[in-house]
């Protein structure tokens, strides 16, 4: 079986090579064939997945580490650089779930891409994010992880501006691969520390050295925090979230893929790889631990208030990914992926569940011919449309429950794991826990405002009454999406706990009922507290939204996010602008280029002076003759003395 | 007693009379005698030293000294009587057109 | 190989054909044109072979030519590469070809043009190869003439301006460094009787007898030379202006070579003759750098013009590349060779683009551009990978650079303790970095499309052709650095072992 | 007695006696002739300066005059400036309707007396060389009456000139009164074993000698008469006047400085460094202010005095052979220069202002890329003749410690750059067509064209054969 690892590489190659026929062919190739070609190569990268999943499962635990070395990217002394891949239980474990979800959207974007102009273009992008992600994954150091950290970051870039007539999309775009940088510029320099540090960017020594103490427990927080700047980028968290909810911009699959199933989740995933880093720098850990819970509150508060179906799930996923975060930072890597995996898939099964609203309502809207301006993600033009598409309905309320955490589906067991492991710490963990708790009830409260305002009464505008169910390209993969939405927990349920003997098997999942109660309870709470304002009974005619006169002034901030990109806005985006132009409008022409200009300007009036001399009269020329002979008698005359 | 020093004190003290002159007269010819004025204070410095040290040569340049200046008289003249039938004037301020 | 100078040779197959064209009636403008780019791709076939026949493991310089010419003085015509020319002459062979292809549409005075390129070829290639200081300075100041010219005659309308500024400030450096190399050979004249101008004796033999006091005056002569043309900051001023009136060919040569003549300077010179004053310097160097980066990089934000965008982030790029210099250790200074290369791929990429969008749009105004990959996605797609490469996107040549620059910096002992903040700032600068290229894609392809840029033609099989090398080349060298580190490695370690010697440590 | 180093001076002379008789009696008309005379006993005296050089040295007319390697250098520097002279004139002449044949006759005499300068070993050979080869030039100036600038600077010239050569005069008397010398080297052995009661009469009569030559040669403040002579005067005689005097004043400056008074050179190399600093400042700066060409050409010749005098306090073993490349390769580009100017005359008139070389590169490449390398040469931009030859003569004063010298030097360098690149520009880079095209003279492009070739290639050539060891 030794061998198949070493075409392991096919893994990351398939959709590569599907970016390059994609990329190669011409424009004449069929929309059709081009998704085919994407997903194809999708599916190819999970069926591969599979046989190195099940190569891996082959051996015992302890020899469940294969390093494969492809090729030397650079030596530059000291600095010998590879490019190599690791399997082993996590990145496997990612793979499974990043080629799978993967395989399932590029499906689904046949049906929803299709007749889009520039399709080619798009499944292409999804190809090489794909590509990237794993890349990302797979890696055996982080120098290659932080090149498909890069890259997948560039894929979201242009397919959240994928529709770039629009400008709100490609700003968008813009402002998500800018935020990231500027978590990766805690990133790049973490990665130098740590390679000043260890002498190697490979996981393996790292870790060894770290295993033996070889470095100083100083230097590594300062790596690990490093390190985690580069994660509020990407997995969207307190302060960097912000460009998450813009990233809803891009066509919904992307959405799902991209921004809730999998690069959001890279962070998360640096994190557990480099567990061996921050497990030598608990003070870290808790400042890790700390801001998921609070992002998490934050996200799942601002959630509430918001209208546009998309951004609800955005907040929630920003949400969601507090809770990996804390739960990673607390050290329990086991139940951070799990609940990564069981989010990515009841996350994309909700975008996609809105996709399928939003496409919908958007065919329902071109068919009257109505030239008004339309949104079709807003909730407040929307409602009634269980009975119109009840294959979308009931597959979405699967995904909310499960997101709202009722058992048995899958995030209730991934959440409970999550709030089991931060207990018992003590300190922050134990504050982080009573966040999490309160994100819970509001994650249970938002989520049943959704449906309620998308399928529950009466349908608010033309195009919600006169929506369709979404083709079977589409319902399908929601199908398979809502299966796993409730399956997917099962895996490390207790008592089978696969997934936590495939990950740590030193740790194996606990099952507190008393834990699993109060969730359960809080969960309820959620939905009762929100049913009880959003039921249509509840809900007055022409009322926006029955949760305003409640909250009031707040429900007002909520919508708006809580003023934080205002607060951005004017803490840096405007002083940037400001400084920017100053260089370039102030010091460059009147400082810099001004003192060269001025040197000549000074210059020139100097020989002009100089120029008045020459009069033209006989004179003055003798004059001067005779000054000149004049000084230099004096000099003479100085010499002599 | 006359030294050698008071001769050249004289000579010296003509060709600052030349000299002063070349700047204060604005006839391009009164301009000119002075230069003259001040080439014959050297010659009455090299007859001077040619006398006091017993030596030929000093007299034998005040030879050349003033054949070369009735040459420039020559081409000076010439020159002035030119100007003056083009611009009717010997005035040498008058004569300032290029400058600059 | 050693009977054939190939160096030589091409150094003279440039003016060979600029003397055919002379010889060419001005009306026969295809004719001219096709002369120079077979000129030029016969250059470019004399540097593969010259990449064929180079030794990896030979620090020194390779296929010499030498000639005392001048035995009076001591000069001799002395060329030669070694691992840090290399790249550079072979990127100048490459440029060249592809800038004259991107100067099909000149169509005033195609003879002169033609001429004065291939001058320019001959220049700059002799900059890299020479081997001696006066025949070094000779090219140096040779390349000035026909840039300048180019600059004043076929540029856009503030072309004279911009000709005469680069031609002043850049010579206002030149000289300084003229009077070092003259300061150089009266005091080798002593030592040698008719004094000398050979870099490598005067390492060996002038540089230790040097006072530390005489080692900074000269190397400041030098460097403000060298600084002035990389640019380093705050001399960097000429660079916009001459960008921005340059006609497209002579912003992609002055770009992605005449800047490297500054950068390769430093290395070349500066370091192996004043070693200790490079090390002492080299923190006040560094700083000079990192301010370059994050001021190119702000400035080249707040531009409205393409043109002027780009060769502000010129400036930034080139301050990462004296970043990387100042470092002085291996890692440093390779990626800073690399990166110059990088550079000239990718800015020389962006110009060429700049030019053939102005060719279409005839503006260069942000202002009036927006969602032209609407209409022009082959070019919208090659913006972007040149673009990406420029902000250092990792798969990029510019990642390469750009990161190992960073990495060298960090961990630098020349810059002591300095090294991490001046790391850290500069890293700021990929940051802004992303912001300014990502503006300007936004601003040139995003959007909604003008009515008036909806008939305009994409890319046609020259302009493909012109970037399609280029394009391989950013995409290779992202991929697949490592062949390019191997050629400089020896050179680069054989010149940087000046400063781990006994003699320097114990200072 | 050796008469062997006045043979140049004499054949030019007696040639240029013989072209008087002639033009005495030749039929009034067209004077080719004259010329075509003139430039063959130019060629004869240039053929008499290489019969001499393989001479170290030969002293002669009771040691008044020697022969020696700067003698040749400076001798044929000077037949060279006269000789391209000669070519500009012919058609200068005719278009100007100035066709009269005693022209040559003054410009091989006042040549003549250059090389008289160039062979001085004494000062009163030093009197006689400087009076003789003014007086024609005064002439010369005011050629083209009755034009009023060429008469208006005939005589300034005159007048100016006149009075500065009574400085001389009367400084040579004081020198001679205090040593009863006139012969350079007994100065110079005089000055090391110096009398100290009459050392402040040789040390007066030094300064009035540095007037008087510093005037020649244009520094400041003595140099107030250049442009407007340069300006007046007929273009051929001012591009000969900027190189063929400029040779001879040097010379002047080298025999009495450098050999007559070297051994005070810590006296003088003060006021003379004040000079060359003041010279290359005021040169170069007010040349910024010019749009006339001839003007300009006059505010360089300026300039390069005060590079010259910058070498003249250089360390001789560079100096000397410096100072020699220097003239010859100033001369070849100020006469390249000269050419292109007078190629711009037409029988319509003269107009010297930049706005009439606006666009000529368009239409004659050619001499627009001749123009250019002459002003090249006049930066000093390699690899022009200017280049090697500025190059040498910064490292002779570096070397002789004049550092600060240098850095005013280079810097003025810089700024020159900029006004001759602004020919450049006009001919190259100025919008639309030309007003005038130059002319198609052979003998103006001959000159041309012998003079970029030399510019381009004397540097290398001089270097590759000898260079300082000629």
């Amino acid at each position: 079986m030794g061998a198949l690892f070493e075409w392991s590489w096919l893994i990351i190659a398939f959709p590569l090579l599907g970016f390059l026929i994609n990329l190669i062919s011409t424009g004449q190739t069929r929309e059709r064939t081009v998704g085919v070609v994407a997903s194809m190569a999708a599916a190819a990268s999970f069926g591969m997945s599979v046989l190195v999943f099940a190569a891996l499962l082959a051996r015992p635990p302890e020899a469940r580490l294969v390093e494969v070395s492809l090729y030397r990217w650079a030596i530059v002394p000291p600095l010998t650089a590879e490019v190599g891949l690791r399997i082993d239980p996590l990145s496997t474990a990612m793979a499974l779930i990043v080629t799978l979800v993967g395989t399932l959207i590029h499906v689904y974007s046949i049906g929803y891409m299709a007749g889009d102009p520039h399709i080619r273009r798009f499944f292409m992008f999804l190809n090489l994010f794909l590509a990237s992600m794993l890349l990302l994954v797979l890696a055996d150091n982080f120098l290659v992880l932080f090149v498909g950290w890069e890259l997948v970051g560039l894929c979201s870039y242009l397919l959240i501006g994928f529709w770039f007539e629009v400008p709100y999309n490609a700003w968008a775009g813009r402002k998500a691969f800018i935020v990231n940088r500027i978590g990766d510029f805690g990133f790049t320099l973490g990665l130098l520390l740590l390679f000043w540090t260890f002498g190697t960017f490979r996981y393996g020594p790292i870790f060894e050295a770290v295993e033996h103490r070889a470095v100083e427990a100083g230097v590594v927080t300062l790596i690990t925090l490093l390190l985690f700047a580069g994660v509020t980028g990407k997995s969207a968290q307190i302060p960097l979230y912000v460009w998450l909810p813009d990233a809803m911009a891009g066509p919904t699959p992307v959405s799902a893929l991209i921004h809730a199933a999998t690069m959001v989740t890279a962070g998360v995933y640096l994190i557990a790889r480099a567990h061996p880093l921050f497990a030598m720098a608990p003070f870290v850990q808790g400042v890790v631990t700390l801001i998921g819970a609070v992002t998490a509150l934050w996200a799942a508060l601002i959630a509430v208030g918001q209208f546009d179906i998309k951004r609800v799930l955005a907040f929630s996923t920003i949400s969601q990914l507090g809770y990996m975060v804390a739960a990673a930072g607390a050290g329990a890597v086991g139940a951070a992926i799990f609940h990564l995996g069981t989010h990515a898939f009841f996350k994309a099964l909700l975008f996609l569940g809105a996709g399928s609203v939003i496409h919908a309502l958007e065919h329902a809207h071109r068919h009257p011919g109505d030239p008004s301006p339309f949104d079709p993600n807003d909730m407040r033009r929307m409602g009634g449309l269980a009975q119109r598409m009840p294959l979308t309905f009931w597959t979405y309320g699967i995904g909310a429950a499960a997101l709202a955490g009722l058992p048995p589906l899958a995030g209730f067991w991934s959440k409970d794991e999550i709030l089991i492991s931060l207990r018992g710490i003590g300190g922050w963990a134990t504050l982080a826990y009573g966040l999490l708790l309160g994100a819970a009830f509001l994650t249970a409260f938002y989520m049943t405002r959704q449906v309620g305002m998308v399928f529950a009464g009466s349908p608010r505008s033309h195009a919600a009454a006169h929506a369709h169910e979404s083709p079977a390209v589409m319902t399908v993969p929601l199908g398979i999406f809502a299966f796993f939405s409730v399956v997917a927990g099962w895996i490390n349920a207790p008592g089978l706990g696969a997934l936590s003997a495939w990950l740590e098997p030193e740790h194996p999942p606990v099952f507190h009922p008393e834990q699993a109660l109060l969730a359960t309870l809080i969960a309820l709470a959620g939905i009762g507290a929100a049913w009880a304002i959003y039921r249509p009974q509840a809900w007055p005619e022409g009322v926006e939204d029955p949760l305003r006169p409640v909250l009031r002034g707040f429900f007002t901030a909520l919508t708006r996010k809580l003023y934080v990109d205002e607060l951005y806005d004017f803490l840096f985006v405007r002083p940037f602008e400001k400084v920017a132009r100053g260089v370039a409008e102030v010091v460059e022409p009147y400082g810099i280029d001004g003192a060269v200009n001025g040197l000549a300007r000074l210059v020139q009036s100097a020989a002009g002076r100089v120029r008045r001399w020459s009069s033209g009269y006989v004179r003055q020329y003798g004059l001067s003759v005779l000054i000149g002979a004049v000084l230099l008698m004096f000099y003479i005359l100085w010499m002599l003395r | 007693m006359v030294t050698l020093t008071h001769y050249l004190a004289l000579s010296a003290i003509l060709f600052g009379i030349g000299a002063v002159g070349f700047l204060v007269r604005r006839n391009a010819l009164i301009v000119f005698m002075c230069v003259e004025l001040m080439l014959n204070a050297a010659g009455l410095a090299f007859v001077a030293a040619s006398r006091y040290r017993g030596l030929l040569e000093g007299q034998l340049t005040v030879f050349f000294v003033l054949t070369v200046a009735a040459a420039e008289v020559a081409v000076g003249l010439a020159l002035m009587v030119a100007i003056f039938r083009t611009k009717k004037t010997t005035n040498v301020d008058e004569l300032s057109s290029l400058r600059g | 190989m050693a009977s054939f100078p190939i160096l030589t040779w091409m150094l003279l197959l440039p003016l060979i054909g600029a003397l055919v064209i002379l010889g060419i009636p001005r009306e026969r403008v295809g004719t001219i044109r096709w002369v120079a780019l077979g000129t030029s791709l016969g250059v470019l076939a004399l540097g593969l072979g010259l990449l064929s026949g180079f030794d990896l493991s030979q620090p020194g310089p390779q296929f010499v030519h030498h000639w005392d010419w001048a035995p009076s003085i001591g000069a001799a015509y002395r060329v030669g590469v070694d691992g840090i020319s290399l790249w550079l002459v072979l990127l100048t062979a490459l440029i060249f070809p592809l800038a004259l292809m991107a100067s099909w549409s000149i169509e005033e005075r195609v003879k002169e043009y033609m001429t004065l390129m291939l001058l320019l070829e001959t220049g700059v290639l002799g900059v890299f190869l020479a081997l001696d200081l006066l025949l070094f300075y000779v090219f140096w100041e040779f390349t000035l003439v026909p840039m300048t010219l180019l600059i004043g005659i076929w540029g856009g309308p503030r072309r004279i301006y911009a000709a005469i500024k680069f031609f002043l400030y850049t010579m206002a450096g030149s000289v300084f460094m003229l009077v070092a190399i003259v300061a150089l050979w009266l005091l080798s004249r002593p030592l040698t009787g008719t004094g000398t101008f050979d870099p490598v004796w005067m390492a060996a033999h002038l540089s230790p007898l040097l006072s530390p006091a005489a080692q900074r005056w000269l190397f400041l002569a030098f460097g403000l030379a060298f600084a002035i043309k990389v640019p380093m900051w705050p001399f960097h001023s000429w660079l916009p202006d001459a960008h921005v009136e340059a006609p497209t060919a002579g912003s992609v040569i002055l770009a992605a070579l005449l800047l490297k003549m500054g950068a390769y300077g430093f290395l070349r010179f500066n370091f192996s003759l004043f070693p200790v004053a490079a090390r002492d310097l080299a923190v006040p160097l560094a700083l000079l750098a990192v301010v370059a980066i994050l001021y190119g990089a702000l400035a080249s934000y707040a531009q409205d013009d393409f043109k002027r965008l780009v060769a502000f982030s010129s400036v930034s790029h080139m301050g990462f590349v004296m970043l990387g210099l100042s470092a002085l250790n291996p890692l440093g200074v390779q990626a800073a060779l690399l990166q110059m290369i990088n550079h000239g791929l990718s800015t020389g990429g962006l110009f060429l683009l700049v030019g053939m969008l102005y060719e279409r749009t005839h503006t260069r105004d942000f202002r009036e551009l927006g969602g032209l990959w609407k209409v022009l996605p082959v070019y919208g797609g090659i913006l972007m990978v040149v673009g990406l490469s420029s902000m250092g996107l990792p798969g990029l040549n510019g990642f390469v650079g750009e990161f190992l620059i960073l990495l060298g910096a960090f961990g630098s002992a020349a810059l002591g303790p300095a090294a991490r903040g001046l790391t850290a700032a500069a890293a700021l600068g990929v940051v802004l970095a992303a912001i300014y290229i990502l503006t300007m894609l936004m601003r040139v392809l995003h959007g909604p499309l003008q009515d008036r840029w909806r008939g305009l033609p994409d890319l046609h099989v020259r302009e493909l052709a012109i970037m399609a090398p280029l394009l391989v080349l950013i995409i290779l060298i992202g991929l697949y650095p490592l062949p390019f580190f191997a050629a400089m490695q020896t050179s680069i370690q054989q010149s940087l072992s000046v400063f781990t010697q006994a003699t320097l440590a114990v200072r | 007695m050796l008469w062997w180093p006045l043979l140049p001076t004499l054949i030019l002379t007696a040639g240029a006696l013989g072209l008087l008789l002639v033009e005495a009696f030749r039929r009034p008309g067209s004077a080719s002739g004259m010329a075509w005379g003139a430039l063959g006993i130019t060629a004869l005296t240039l053929g008499a300066v290489g019969a001499l050089v393989g001479h170290q040295e030969i002293e002669g007319l009771y040691r008044m005059v020697r022969w020696d390697p700067p003698a040749f250098w400076l001798s044929l520097t000077i037949l060279i400036g006269t000789g391209l002279a000669i070519l500009l004139s012919r058609h200068y002449l005719a278009d100007q309707g100035m066709e009269r044949g005693e022209y040559y006759v003054f410009l091989l005499l006042a040549a003549a007396g250059m090389l008289l300068m160039a062979v001085a070993a004494d000062l009163l050979i030093v009197f006689l060389a400087l009076e003789w080869l003014s007086f024609p030039l005064y002439v010369l100036a005011g050629f083209a009456r009755p034009r009023l600038e060429s008469e208006e600077a005939a005589l300034k010239y005159f007048l100016l000139g006149a009075f500065a050569s009574a400085f001389l005069v009367f400084g040579i008397a004081l020198i001679f009164a205090g040593t009863g010398l006139t012969n350079l080297s007994d100065l110079a052995a005089w000055l090391k074993h110096p009398d100290p009661g009459a050392q402040p009469l040789v040390w007066m009569g030094g300064a009035l000698l540095l007037v008087a030559l510093g005037f020649k040669v244009a520094a400041v403040p003595f140099h107030l008469w250049t442009p407007d002579v340069y300006e007046g005067a007929p273009t051929p005689v001012t591009g000969f006047m900027a190189a063929a005097t400029k040779t001879a004043a040097v010379a002047a400056l080298i025999r009495v400085f450098l050999v007559g008074l070297g051994p005070a050179v810590a006296l003088w190399s003060g006021p003379v460094a004040l000079m060359a600093a003041g010279t290359m400042l005021v040169g170069n700066g007010v040349a910024l202010m010019q749009s006339n060409f001839k003007r300009l050409m006059a505010y360089s010749s300026i300039a390069h005095a005060g590079y010259l005098l910058m070498g003249l306090l250089g360390d001789p073993a560079l100096a000397v052979p410096g100072l020699m490349f220097y003239l010859l390769a100033y001369t070849l580009a100020t006469m390249g220069a000269f050419a292109v100017a007078v190629g711009m005359v037409g029988p319509e008139g003269e107009d010297q202002s930049f706005r009439a070389y606006t666009g000529v590169a368009r239409r004659a490449p050619g001499i627009g890329t001749a123009m250019a390398l002459f002003m090249l040469s006049l930066i000093g931009v390699p690899p022009t003749a200017g280049f090697f030859a500025k190059l040498l003569l910064f490292a002779a004063a570096w070397q002789a410690g004049w550092i600060a010298l240098v850095m005013v030097g280079i810097l003025t360098t810089v700024i020159s750059a900029y006004f001759y690149l602004r020919v450049v520009v006009a001919m190259w880079m100025g919008p639309g067509e030309p007003a005038r095209l130059p002319k198609s003279d052979l003998w103006v492009r001959l000159s041309v064209a012998l003079t970029g070739v030399g510019t381009l290639l004397l540097g290398v050539l001089w270097l590759m054969f000898g260079g300082l060891s000629l």
